[in-house]
């Protein structure tokens, strides 16, 4: 078992024809995803790298049967493709893109919320690194080799400090169930609290590795779900504290940041409910070995 | 992207809010003939700096004749003013604002920000503003008041009631601040600012309401569809490091230390300060370059963070995944061929196509020090920062 | 029993201070209504009738507890205390203003969206009559006198034919549970249908009298949901079969104008789940009767 | 509220839609001058009334000279057209519209609409467009693309690629497309209409797109914010009574039969019409006075209904709720004091109020037919109109 994905999930990706499209395109069929259709405005009958194009997401879904979409286009037309997929019948989106004005992101949000709980699309990012299952499905922009198949969780807002953490993890000899990007942008579709979810019924994942940063209420969000709910072992790492304080223009910024949105508070909260704090983030990998042979 | 004070009274002005008559100045002549032309008998001559604080700093002063708007001009252009929130630089004035001045019956403080916690727009409002809204957000936070805007139908009339009774205001200016408050979000969400803050905003005696100073800030990733916005940046009020990197799609944020960090991804940027502040030493830098970087990209930033003189050690750490480490090693290569090196340059690459990368400098032949993780790569760096130090001693 | 009112109904009187809101705040404490607040931006701390008016409605459930509001404004401020009322608590709101801007109420809807299904405001109107139970309270604009309590509930699109059914049944010698005004607009807080919910598990409603009109799909939804659920005895009246068809100046209407329209065919829906149809309007309270006495 | 072709052309003009050169004419003089001004060999000739078929009606002329714009003016200025959705009477034309040929190499149909069931904005699209949406619209509604637009964030581009893309559109054409149909949504939005209608939106075989003929509609209601719409009325496209009754703030709407109907609410006035039809007789009119009705409007009310000289009888059904009995009473007591009446009226009053009502009428000492319900009231008033037709005869 994993989250999220399988060896048999059908993807799209949005945005196929771009020259990054085509590179991961072609990178996450090397890795072994299911790759069925791309979407490409314009290009509807043509195909990248023997996939299919579709000039609309509905059209795509209608004929492959998709229901996961990878974003991988320009910001400015990336809120746009986020909800055709939600209003395609995507179940999960991972949204790549980095640079989405946050407004766009509010509309995103609120468009979401036309759907029942029940019925809503998942999305990841924007500003996320995507999605891998190791040996079943990559739906993101990492390299594939530094993740070996195995048990532990990885769940970051940086891409490059998730792809830290698996390397260190092949280093030690160990390997992950899934690893997540839920990204780094100030908006993001889910957040840890969603992942944590996901792995807590997971019976494949017995760690979870949470790379945090400063700003923004998640990692106290998680905290309380770690306090409350979440069984299993939690190593944490939360960059940024070594970070000057941010250099506000006005005082609306000072006045609405909340307590726990620093680094070391953040770290703090994590601890106090049970999480291993690293701070150092070259340590990731032999602090989860100690976890895991302290454990058994 | 931040703009200045007059600048922001001019977009908000567009939106329907009152601002004192004023004009800009950049000399001292000027700023006597902008008097003139305002009219009335007293002015207030003000510092245009991208900061908070200014009138602590003295960056504010209230002028009783043309003569004195003549002098405090002379007294703040080219001067550098250092508000508590500039950092030990400060920033240089280049221009005045001169206006009319306004007697204040009542001050009050309105403020816009994007809220991370519910993801939306959310007001901020006291009946304490002006200078006092420093001690107040920290000390006495709960008088704030707060109101979040639902994003499907943009603020309503009756937030802006519930805000405006509870600062207690007259209830006969309740249309005046209505027009006031939902100008300023319309402002904020037309433009795609991330900020909006009107401190302080005042109530004459005889009733009318101004927004004495403003301030905008924007959403640089929405800056493509509002090109008049762009357009207002002031280079002159930014770090001139922070400039060329902005200019060239890169980020850069500058410190105090020795060692310049070039990398990918803020996170990875993050660690690799909090790395080296665990190894005793601190960054002088860092640039992200950020996803899918050319060779030339590459290039570019390793030279904006050498222009730094206080670099003595450069770290390139990138772990690629939209990025290729090959063009990384390619982008290095042509920095230091253009451009010969004469500090240490540790450079550890991984991810994508990271063995082509890692040939690519090996065939350079450059003296490039190698590290295949981020532990080695800060370990080096510091290692070559404190041998330099050694050496310089001797 | 009754739906939607109780004698002890704490209810605001939205506009309070308006000519048309003292007029109607007066019967409605004639008639027992438990009026326990106005709201009148600006007139807070004095009164009107002797309720206390407020500046805002947060201001006055937190001082009254009240759950229930009338709208009484002019339609340019309507939509805006509407969505006061839900964002301050408000259960109940209905809604008398006529002529609030079609796209005012398409916003006021999808602002009440934001509320998970159990905390939604229930909404009535606009442009309708109010509600009442009668003996027990009246939030409306609607004669009191007319209406003797019984076991007879109303639903009506109309506020004058609500009457009409009101006065026939006293005509009859028989009484109403309560009368719901859905109101006249394209676009209601309510339907026939969630009405006639409530109505179902009302154990003092024996009978329902359904006031239709032509347009919208409201009866038809009405019908289906009486096929299905609904076991208690229907008498409806729909209005318009001899009003000639929209003089439409595009196709655009006409276009999407639906099946089910028509009065005769919303008549015909109606009848074919064995509502009693009366094409005349005069003869809603002998119909009744007629339907009550077949059944014993 | 309906405006012509040339004023919404206009109005989407401004939201970035591509409308042929035109102009409007008031004489067969100014018609030719028009077309030289405008240019070319090829001109359109339109009539301005307010309805859909003008075209089969004959309300538009192509013509190959300026001789043939002249004469083409000619005959359609003052000539009363009866399209087929004008009701019998048709619409006079006082002004046409002289626009320049497109030479077409597709027709589609565009319309946006209010949608009763999902209550949202709707975009309906057809790959046949012009005169033959109408055959389409009936015959094979299936074939008709709709696409609901979400409030909280208006209508989006992948909206308007997927209509276009099932309209079969060129590809290279979809950015016009998207600037064409956001635009017309946005209009819709901006503008408070219940109706936009493009048809045909032309594609030119240079590959542009053109809006030839275009119609809006605006809800009543949102004028109060849009005095520029609101100008653009044209009573003389309207009935006079209703006309007069709208400058009043009263509902006319008018009939083939005799009976005058006043009453309170659309319902009952639906109920009033259906229970004369099953009497075996017609209304004349109805004019519903709304709600809170003063004497004064009351008074306004009746003088309008029997403006209408086929008016035999004339009946007020008033239930009062948020009206009141003793006001109605007055305002036709006013009425007829100050403009006697020569044919029988027969009232209705129940509600509020309802006992003084009854008593001002009484004292009045008018001769007036009373019923104390819906079913005497329509009975009395269709005896009183049989009682006259035999009088008549005899």
């Amino acid at each position: 078992m994993s989250i999220l994905l399988e060896k048999d999930t059908a993807v799209l990706i949005i945005g196929i024809s771009g020259r990054v499209g085509e590179f991961h395109c072609q990178r996450m069929l090397d890795y072994g995803t299911r790759v069925v259709g791309g979407v490409a405005p314009g290009a509807g009958g043509r195909s990248v790298h023997g996939v299919p194009v579709f000039n609309t997401q509905k059209e795509a879904v209608q004929a492959t049967g998709a229901c996961t979409s990878i974003v991988i286009v320009p910001p400015p037309f990336a809120a746009d493709v986020i909800m055709e997929s939600a209003d395609a019948g995507i179940r999960l989106c991972i949204a790549i893109t980095d640079g989405i004005p946050a407004q766009d992101m509010i509309r995103v949000k609120r468009y979401m919320m036309r759907y029942r709980e029940a019925q809503r699309m998942r999305l990841f990012g924007p500003n996320c690194a995507g999605v891998i299952c190791p040996g079943k499905s990559l739906v993101g922009i990492m390299p594939g080799d530094i993740y070996e198949a195995g048990n532990i969780g990885i769940i970051s807002r940086s891409g490059t400090l998730g792809y830290e953490a698996a390397s260190q993890l092949k280093e030690v000899g160990l390997g992950v169930s899934t690893s997540v990007g839920v990204g780094g942008d100030a908006i993001t579709g889910s957040t840890f609290l969603d992942v944590l979810t996901l792995f807590a019924d997971d019976t494949d994942t017995e760690l979870v590795v949470m790379i945090g940063e400063i700003g923004g209420p998640q990692e106290a969000e998680a905290a309380e779900f770690i306090r409350h709910e979440f069984t299993k072992p939690v190593v944490a790492y939360v960059a940024g504290s070594a970070a000057p304080e941010g250099r506000t223009l006005g005082h609306a910024g000072a006045i609405i940041t909340a307590f726990g949105e620093r680094a070391d508070v953040k770290a703090g909260l994590l601890k106090e409910v049970g999480a291993v704090i690293t701070q150092d983030p070259a340590s990731l990998g032999t602090t989860v070995l100690d976890v895991l042979s302290r454990n058994k | 992207m931040d703009i200045h004070e007059y600048q922001a009274k001019e977009l908000l002005s567009g939106f329907g809010l009152r601002v004192p008559k004023g004009a800009l100045a950049y000399s001292p002549e000027q700023a006597a003939y902008r008097a003139r032309e305002i009219g009335g008998e007293r002015w207030v001559v003000k510092a245009q700096v991208h900061s908070g604080g200014r009138g602590k700093a003295g960056g504010v002063i209230v002028c009783d004749s043309e003569n004195a708007v003549y002098e405090a001009t002379d007294k703040l252009l080219g001067s550098r003013l250092v508000p508590s929130r500039t950092g030990k630089w400060g920033k240089i004035v280049y221009r005045v604002y001169v206006e009319e001045f306004i007697p204040i019956d009542r001050e009050l403080y309105i403020g816009l920000v994007l809220d991370r916690k519910s993801e939306r727009i959310m007001v901020v409002a006291s009946a304490q503003g002006g200078v006092e809204i420093d001690e107040i957000s920290t000390s006495r936070p709960d008088t704030l008041i707060r109101s979040i805007v639902e994003p499907a139908v943009g603020m309503q009339p009756f937030q802006v009631r519930e805000l405006a009774f509870k600062l207690g205001i007259d209830a006969t200016h309740l249309r005046e601040y209505t027009d006031f408050i939902l100008g300023a979000y319309r402002a904020f969400e037309e433009l795609d600012a991330t900020m909006v803050e009107i401190n302080p905003l005042v109530e004459t005696d005889a009733g009318k309401l101004y927004a004495i100073d403003s301030k905008m800030t924007f959403d640089d990733n929405a800056l493509f569809r509002h090109p008049e916005i762009a357009e207002l940046r002031d280079k002159s009020q930014e770090h001139p490091q922070q400039s060329r990197a902005a200019d060239r799609g890169l980020s850069y944020v500058g410190f105090e230390g020795e060692i310049g960090c070039v990398v990918n991804g803020a996170g990875l940027g993050m660690a690799t300060l909090d790395m080296i502040e665990i190894a005793g030493e601190q960054a002088a830098n860092f640039l992200d370059i950020g996803g899918g970087a050319s060779a030339e990209r590459v290039a570019k930033a390793i030279r904006i963070v050498r222009l730094d003189e206080n670099v003595k050690v450069l770290l390139v750490n990138v772990f690629a995944g939209i990025n290729r480490c090959d063009w990384i090693a390619q982008g290095i290569v042509q920095a230091l061929e253009q451009d010969p090196i004469d500090i240490p340059i540790v450079v550890r690459l991984a991810g994508n196509n990271v063995e082509q990368g890692r040939k690519i400098l090996s065939l350079s032949g450059l003296p490039i020090i190698r590290a295949n993780t981020l532990a080695e790569a800060v370990e080096r760096s510091v290692r070559a920062l404190n041998a330099k130090t050694d050496t310089a001693q001797k």
